[in-house]
């Protein structure tokens, strides 16, 4: 068993532990540690060795025709989103309450384990198969989690959104896997094997047109799940409702797999299919900065505003892979590694927020740093952070972006408009999150600001993302040196 | 040892049952169910040591045939008759309740031994390539469904489905002959072997020869229960014992399947019969995923509700079709096997669903989604195979289900590409999506809700054997979701 | 490690110091932070003498790109490096004094480290990557500091105004840095000059590029139309007024204007924008100074006009005189009123700050006078102060104004709008003195003022000499050649003198003895409503197109589109399940009426 | 003259829409069973033409399967009467009815 297969398993193993009745929280933070302290582990490998080439394979064939593998392995890209698992689920398993509501905690830890182990396994999955597979495992834990353990009265209508609006993205990108791999494969034999689809790409590759319209279901089926405009309606709501961990897990890391898909299977098996959407993907993301900015701008809770603004930055993402150079693929991974995080630390202090708040509208919250000093500063970092502020990882990949756009040819063209018009979604961010600030923290005290700062144990979590922020902000080589050189792979 | 031996020692086996019961007076009938599960259990290891697998194509008289899809499909009817054995002795107290509260009188023993004989129709209906044959192990197969749909003889539920499923079952066999006669009438055989010849010969009435086909899908329509012969689906399951129900959900469609196939065959054989043979799929498979996933969405009966999703996965079998004997390759497992591992899969996890129904039937007087209300903390492990069972059903990875929608439309998809039926592709997807929401909505009533009579029920008791059928489909649900290949193994 | 870098990263070291360790005992983290800019104020001398070494550190690298935090000091670093450090010295010292009771102290002092480490990084970088970075970082640290009392609801707002408005500008600053990249591929000063100088580029391209950059100078140097947040900074502490909205980062756009006059030269079309908006500031923000009545308030938009200048200067560089560019000379002058205002108008602010703290922290001037009795040291400084913006012989702000005059002098327009506002500018601070200081007290509290403490008086007392001094020879000629400054023509210092002398004549002779404003132009003290006019704006579009956006999501995407189409979906399940009437018979029906189409079906695909 | 298969077809034919139009319009269930064997007669009506035309010149064709299928299908539908009457005994002694409009409890 190789160190990743490990580090999958561990939550799953957990995850049966718990269920035969084990201690939930315990047994949840044990491989928490244990996976941040594994995942960690393998970064500083991938670090040492260089993030080109894969490192912990292992394989094990299921089906020979068409070729099925259980393989897991890790590159540099794999090896960043690994590491921003492990640490989100660390803070997510951290921050989660002692006995959340409802019954035992039992099926909360349970859905936690399972949400993070999908993770890993899509992140690290070399099968195009199980690179599916285990993103769809966290649907049912999330549907469970927000329906049984959400809040709000909109909970049961955004678990169902949430479901099957993330079940049809699947579904989509399933059947634009199939017709991928069919189309893709090398004549000897079916294989879903993403490196040897590549070396069949490379050799022998699909005519234009086909690749178009096989591009256009994966684009749409990853569109969904990364919530690209138009098709995002479902994520704030979800996060809103969902608990906090989930929101973590959710918006922090399982977003990312549609990002992780695009440019670990759409872009290199299809590159001249994406060379064909392009043009229509600068739309959209334009649709995700501007649009969805405006609509966060409207926003009046904290959790709803949070949803949408995460929806927003994934427009980034899609313009620093639609940059089509490595610097702007550098800067997308980089930014889902920063992302990931801060998001992560919103909704975490969001959730903390919710428990010794009775709202979250902004117009009746005032003042709170009085009271809670610790969660003011914290807020402010992760408010900061997340609106691109130098000295967080957010901005090193924000920049990064940005200056890829304009790398590579000298023109004007299409993409170099998008980004300027992009680049007005730095002051749309800020006039939401420091308005949020403003309204939350600052200002004359209202009533509730009696109520109490965020206790010892959760604190920790909390810094550790922070910190981790920064550290990649002021050094944020050591996430991009590892980072493969995608684009001249192809 | 001669295949049809097979047959021969489940009727002896059903046979035998029965002069139990003749000689049980007043006991207890759990033995007799429990000795037909064993005597099923030792004919299905019988086939698969001596039989299975087949070396060559075996055929008897011109009208038994046995190969490799019928030992398949045979196995399938007798796993699928020893689980309906274990779900009928748990269902006891409730099918007492509908009878008599008397042994005897009840009629457990008669109830218990049915399933046999239906079983033993089913396996030669697995073996049937000839129209006769096809015929009489069907009526076989009908017959005993009739009297096992309306056995609760006390319950008005039981007796409306079976007055409704005896009509239209009648109504379907009319059809079924009058399409025999035809295709009769064309060719001047019944053997599906000769009449594939007669159809390639080009020497035929091709309007005629489509007629007959018609006549003919619907009476194996009705048994698998494809729009527009779908009608007496949700009534019937709904009235059936929750055994039965199942019984029905599996073995019939399984069965069905294997003839479908077996008479579509020489049609889509002969090119100018294909197109309008495939256009007519094509309806029939759109039409049933259409009907049966959105039908069911706002369903809260559960049994009425697997009615509905047993017809949308009726659907989704038919998507494999039009693949069947095309010119283009299809890369990966055919249809057949495609299909065949799809009811595997099926009688899996449709198996685990009813077995815990059964049991939350039997606590629960109640066959509506409340029942399960609050199952996940009644029961969590009869609530987890549930949920194993039923994300199987909505096809989430990891689970059998998943594998097997996943050859479908592996099939489907590369079948559009060449012949450019994305139609069958896009309404399947509609379908699969919306199935998310009718079974999320069986994990909602599980786990979300707390149950509004929870205490005042009484504890959900599980049999040894039961216990042992619910862990072995639930693992094997999910074995089969991340290995498939032993299963697909069995399928080429 | 050179001197350069830890003078960069000793503010920062102190501001984590005090975050991390001290930030419950309030009276060291300030010792810490006083520390921290004094060491940075003597190693700064010890730079500016030597030889200055640089440092570099590879920030960023990916693919192509290589973003580094670089040093490089020249002969504008040199100075703009002195005024930060010791201006920022002497305004940590008053603060000491002037935050003694804040509750709040050890996050004054954290702020004030950042803003130090952040400046100094603006001020020593090499390439625009870095400024930018950096650029942002004062944002920050000035949307702390203003905010330092947030539980006030004005100071909360105007922090986050201040941080906002400079966001619209950095949008156009990354967007012509990134034009400028994109270009070039060169995003280092050096790189640039040398690259402009190799090889051609399309001019609009050039003219748009600078443009984009000036748009962040409008920011931070809050040039008309983006001026609106620097008045209303005055909410923070008088001593950040005094550091950051006076003296170092408004002051932080001319500067970089400055670093790349090449670009400006290159950019003729930008050049004259530029121009124009720096006059237009000075003159605007000169007009709305002589109508208001908060004492911080009139200094803030002395400063808007001042940097106007500065601006018109510095853009003057793209001026074509004669078939000449004017070039350097004139970005020097503009510089050279940067450095001398430096000194004036921080003096003048903690001279403010002084008087506030005397009065318990009244700000209206017509509650105050006739403080020049009961706090000399103040007043006399603060008169100095007065007088070198006025522009009086020989005080400092008397050869900048020169100089920047001289840069104009060639553009009849604008030599003009200078002479005006300068004549404005004697004119207001005069009457500021003239109610502060002279006449009589006009509330209890300015009544009962006293002198403010030691720590307090010896930084106006260094800034007064550094007032008069910084405008001579010696003063700047280690950092900027004198003759590389635009030279008068004949009778320019003269008429200038005489415009100074009698817009405070003007002033006093209005001013003495009221005791109210004996002139009321309404559009001059509503700041020609311009907040009314952005609130409008910002209400009209951006709230607008908010709610429009929200309105479109929750109808149109998520309404229609999504619910609808499960709505749609569930429907016709509804009506499909209608078909499932219960009666065998209508059942029969079906099935017949199936194999009807069916077979339909078959004779139509026959034909 | 000897009727041709034409006309054997025509009237098996009218006598399965005969027995169908039963089903359909009958409310007595007893009567619907009874039209429903009436279309089984029909197809075997049918089978027996076939077999009697079926060699194309007119004469029967070679074998009697057609025959044994019809054997089957009298045989199949007697015990359905058999299995279906008693059914409907049962639903009568419970609901004390035999019309089809009063089998409503389940639908949708």
């Amino acid at each position: 068993m190789s160190f990743i297969e490990l580090i999958i398993i561990i939550p799953i193993v957990v995850a049966v532990a718990i269920g035969c009745g084990g201690p939930a929280r315990v047994l949840s933070l044990l491989a928490a540690w244990a996976n941040l302290i594994f995942g960690v582990v393998v970064f500083a490998v991938i670090l040492f060795k260089g993030g080109d080439g894969m490192h912990f394979q292992s394989a094990r064939v299921l089906l020979d025709n068409p070729e099925l593998t259980l393989g897991f392995a890790v590159d540099g890209m794999s090896g960043v989103l690994v590491l921003l698992t492990v640490i989100v689920t660390f803070c997510a398993v951290s921050m989660s309450p002692e006995n959340p509501g409802k019954g035992s905690g039992k099926l909360y830890y349970i859905s936690l384990m399972l949400i993070a182990a999908g993770a890993l396994g899509a992140f690290c999955a070399t099968d195009l198969f199980f690179l599916y597979a285990f993103h769809e495992v966290a649907l049912i834990p999330t549907f469970l989690m927000i329906g049984i353990y959400g809040h709000g009265r909109e909970k049961v209508a955004t678990a169902w959104k949430i479901t099957i609006y993330l079940g049809v993205g699947s579904l989509i990108l399933l059947g634009g896997f199939i017709a991928l791999y069919v189309n893709l494969s090398p004549s000897g034999g079916l294989t879903f094997d993403i490196s040897k689809l590549a070396t069949a790409q490379g050799q022998d590759p699909l005519s234009a047109e086909v690749q178009k319209w096989i591009f256009l279901p994966l684009l749409v089926g990853f569109g969904i799940l990364v919530s690209l405009f138009p098709f995002h309606s479902w994520a704030a709501p979800a996060y809103a409702s969902a608990p906090a961990p989930v929101a973590m897990l959710h918006a922090g890391v399982l977003k990312k797999f549609g990002l992780y898909g695009i440019l670990r299977v759409a872009i290199p098996l299809l590159p001249e299919g994406f060379e064909a959407w392009k043009g229509l993907l600068l739309v959209l993301l334009l649709g995700n900065i501007l649009y969805v900015g405006f609509v966060t701008i409207s926003q009046r809770y904290l959790d709803r505003m949070l949803g949408n603004s995460s929806v927003m930055h994934m427009g980034y993402i899609f313009l620093g892979i639609a940059c089509c150079n490595s610097i702007g693929w550098g800067g997308a991974v980089l930014m889902m590694f920063a992302h990931g995080i801060s998001i992560a630390l919103l909704f975490a202090l969001c959730g903390s927020l919710r428990e010794r708040l009775d709202t979250l509208e902004f117009s009746r919250l005032g003042g709170l740093a009085g009271s809670m000093p610790f969660l003011a500063v914290a807020f402010g970092f992760a408010a900061f952070a997340s609106i691109g502020l130098p000295g967080f990882a957010n901005f090193a990949s924000e920049i990064t972006i940005f200056f890829a756009a304009f790398s590579g040819e000298r023109g004007f063209g299409h993409l170099q408009i998008a980004t300027i018009l992009a680049l007005w979604g730095v002051v749309i961010s800020a006039v939401y999150m420091l308005r949020a600030y403003r309204k939350i923290f600052q200002g004359e005290c209202i009533e509730q600001s009696q109520a109490s700062d965020l206790v010892q144990a959760h604190r920790l979590p909390v810094v550790l993302m922070i910190v981790i922020l920064l550290l990649t902000g002021f050094f944020p080589n050591i996430i991009l040196n590892i980072i493969p050189n995608l684009f001249g792979a192809l | 040892m001669f295949p049809y031996y097979l047959e021969i020692c489940v009727v002896v086996l059903g046979v035998l049952m029965l002069c139990m019961e003749l000689f049980s007076g007043r006991r207890s009938r759990g033995k007799i169910a429990m000795s037909g599960v064993v005597g099923l259990g030792v004919i299905l290891a019988l086939m698969i040591f001596s039989v299975c697998p087949p070396g060559d194509d075996l055929q008897y008289w011109g009208i038994y045939y046995y190969d490799k899809w019928a030992a398949f499909y045979k196995g399938l009817a007798l796993l699928a008759t020893l689980l309906v054995l274990v779900m009928a002795r748990e269902f006891a107290p409730v099918f007492k309740h509908y009878t008599s509260q008397d042994e005897e009188e009840s009629g457990l023993g008669e109830f218990y031994c049915l399933p046999v004989f239906v079983c033993a129709g089913l396996m030669w209906m697995a073996s049937a390539k000839d129209l006769v044959t096809i015929f009489v192990s069907l009526e076989l197969v009908t017959m005993g469904f009739y009297v096992l749909v309306a056995f609760l003889r006390r319950n008005v539920g039981s007796l409306e489905a079976g007055v409704k499923y005896l009509v239209l079952g009648a109504l379907s066999t009319g059809f079924l002959v009058y399409g025999i006669a035809w295709t009769y009438g064309v060719s001047g055989t019944f053997s599906l072997e000769q009449l594939g010849d007669v159809l390639a010969s080009g020497d035929i009435s091709v309007g005629v020869v489509m007629f007959a086909f018609a006549l003919l899908l619907v009476g194996i329509g009705f048994k698998i229960a494809v729009v527009p012969f779908q009608i007496w689906v949700p009534d019937v399951y709904q009235g059936a014992a929750m055994p039965v129900t199942a019984y029905l959900s599996v073995a019939s469609k399984a069965a069905g399947f294997i003839v479908l196939l077996r008479v579509i065959d020489p049609f889509l054989a002969v090119p100018s019969l294909r197109d309008p043979v495939v256009y007519l799929i094509v309806f029939v498979t759109c039409a049933t995923l259409i009907y049966g996933n959105l039908a069911a969405i706002s369903q809260k009966n559960i049994k009425r509700l697997l009615a509905y999703s047993s017809i949308a996965h009726a659907g989704f079998l038919l998507m494999a079709l039009p693949a069947l004997r095309g010119t283009g390759t299809i890369h990966g497992p055919g249809a057949e096997s495609a299909i065949a591992f799809y009811l595997a899969g099926y009688l899996l996890m449709t198996m685990l669903c009813f077995l815990v129904l059964t049991l939350v039937r039997v606590a629960t007087d109640g066959e509506d989604l409340a029942a399960l209300e609050g199952l996940g903390r009644r029961a969590p492990l009869l609530a987890f195979a549930m949920l194993v069972g039923v994300a199987s059903l909505a096809g989430i990875p990891l689970t059998v289900g998943f594998f097997g929608k996943f050859f479908l439309f592996n099939i489907a998809i590369q079948n559009a590409m060449q012949s450019g039926l994305w139609v069958v592709v896009f309404v399947a997807v509609l379908g699969a999506a919306t199935g998310f929401y009718y079974y999320f909505k069986i994990i909602r009533a599980m786990y979300w809700e707390v149950g509004v009579n929870e205490g005042g029920v009484s504890e959900i008791r599980v049999g040894r054997v039961a216990m042992l059928c619910i862990w072995v489909l639930m693992v094997a649900v999910l074995f089969f979701g991340i290995f498939p290949a032993s299963l697909l193994g069995l399928t080429f | 490690m050179t001197i350069a870098s830890i003078i960069l990263l000793l503010p920062l070291i102190a501001a984590i110091a005090i975050l991390l360790f001290t930030r419950k005992r309030a009276t060291l983290s300030a010792y810490v932070s006083v520390i921290s800019a004094g060491v940075c104020f003597l190693l700064t001398l010890g730079l500016i003498s030597g030889s200055g070494e640089a440092g570099s550190f590879t920030w960023l690298r990916v693919g192509g790109l290589e973003l580094k935090i670089a040093l490089e000091i020249t002969g504008l670093t040199k100075g703009m490096i002195l005024v930060v450090t010791a201006v920022g010295l002497l305004v940590h010292i008053f603060s000491l004094g002037y935050m003694k009771d804040d509750a709040a102290k050890a996050r004054y002092f954290t702020g004030l480290s950042l803003f130090m480490f952040s400046m100094t990084g603006i001020v020593l970088a090499d390439n625009f990557a870095m400024m930018f970075i950096f650029w942002e970082l004062v944002g920050v640290s000035s949307y702390l500091l203003i905010g330092h009392w947030f539980q006030k609801n004005s100071a909360a707002e105007a922090s986050k105004k201040a941080f906002l408005v400079n966001r619209i500008g950095d949008f156009g600053f990354m967007a012509g840095i990134l034009l400028l990249w994109g270009a070039t591929g060169e995003v280092s000063f050096s790189g640039l000059e040398q690259v402009l100088d190799r090889e051609t580029f399309d001019p609009a391209l050039l003219n748009w590029a600078m443009i984009c950059i000036f748009c962040g100078a409008v920011g931070k140097s809050a040039q008309v139309p983006l001026h609106v947040w620097l008045p209303d900074a005055m909410e923070g502490p008088t001593p950040v007024s005094a550091l950051i909205h006076a003296a170092t980062m408004v002051a932080a756009g001319v500067f970089m204007l400055a670093k790349v006059t090449f670009l400006i030269i290159e950019a003729p079309v930008a050049a004259s924008v530029i121009q124009h908006v720096g006059a237009l500031t000075a003159l605007v923000a000169a007009l709305m100074a002589t109508q208001q009545s908060d004492i911080k308030k009139i200094l803030a938009y002395s400063t808007l006009s001042q940097l106007g200048y500065m601006v018109m200067a510095v853009g003057f560089a793209g001026f074509v005189h004669s078939g000449d560019v004017l070039g350097a000379s004139a970005s020097n002058a503009g510089f050279f009123h940067l450095y001398t205002h430096a000194f004036f108008k921080a003096l003048l602010f903690l001279g403010a700050g002084a008087v506030i703290y005397a009065c318990h922290h009244e700000q209206d001037i017509w509650k105050m006078g006739g403080l020049l009795r009961l706090m000399p040291v103040t007043a006399i400084t603060f008169l100095i102060g007065t007088a070198a913006l006025a522009g009086l012989p020989p005080l400092s702000g008397f050869w900048s104004k020169d100089a920047v005059m001289a840069a104009a002098q060639n553009n009849t327009l604008l030599l003009i709008v200078g002479a005006m506002t300068a004549f404005l500018t004697a004119f207001y601070m005069s009457r500021l003195c003239t109610i502060v200081f002279l006449g009589k007290a006009r509330s209890q509290a300015s009544g009962k003022a006293t002198e403010v403490p030691l720590v307090m008086r010896l930084p106006l007392v260094i800034l007064a000499a550094g007032a008069v001094l910084s405008g001579f020879k010696f003063a700047y000629g280690w950092f900027l050649n004198p003759d590389d400054l635009p030279h008068p023509h004949g009778a320019l210092p003269l008429v200038l003198t005489v415009i100074g002398i009698a817009g405070i004549l003007a002033g006093y002779m209005v001013y003495r003895g009221r005791d109210r404003d004996p002139i009321k132009v309404e559009v001059f003290a509503r700041k020609f409503y311009i907040d009314e006019i952005y609130l409008c704006l910002v209400r009209l579009l951006q709230d607008g197109l908010a709610y429009l956006a929200k309105a479109v999501d929750q109808l149109l995407i998520d309404g229609l589109i999504v619910r609808g189409s499960a709505r749609l979906t569930s429907g016709v399940g509804s009506l499909l399940r209608g078909l499932q009437g219960g009666n065998l018979q209508s059942h029969a029906f079906l099935f017949g009426l199936g194999i009807v189409v069916i077979i339909y079906l078959i004779t139509i695909t026959f034909k | 003259m000897m009727p041709s298969l034409n006309e054997y077809l025509m009237v098996s034919g009218l006598l399965f829409a005969i027995g169908f139009a039963g089903v359909l319009m009958r409310r007595n269930i007893i009567i619907i069973f009874m039209c429903l064997e009436m279309m089984l007669s029909a197809a075997n009506l049918s089978l027996v033409a076939f077999w009697r035309f079926g060699n194309g010149n007119g004469m029967p064709v070679e074998g009697y399967e057609a025959q044994v299928l019809v054997f089957f299908v009298i045989a199949v539908a007697a015990a359905e009467v058999a299995v279906g009457l008693s059914i409907i005994v049962a639903l009568f002694r419970a609901r004390c009815t035999v019309h089809v409009e009063d089998l409503n409890s389940m639908k949708g």
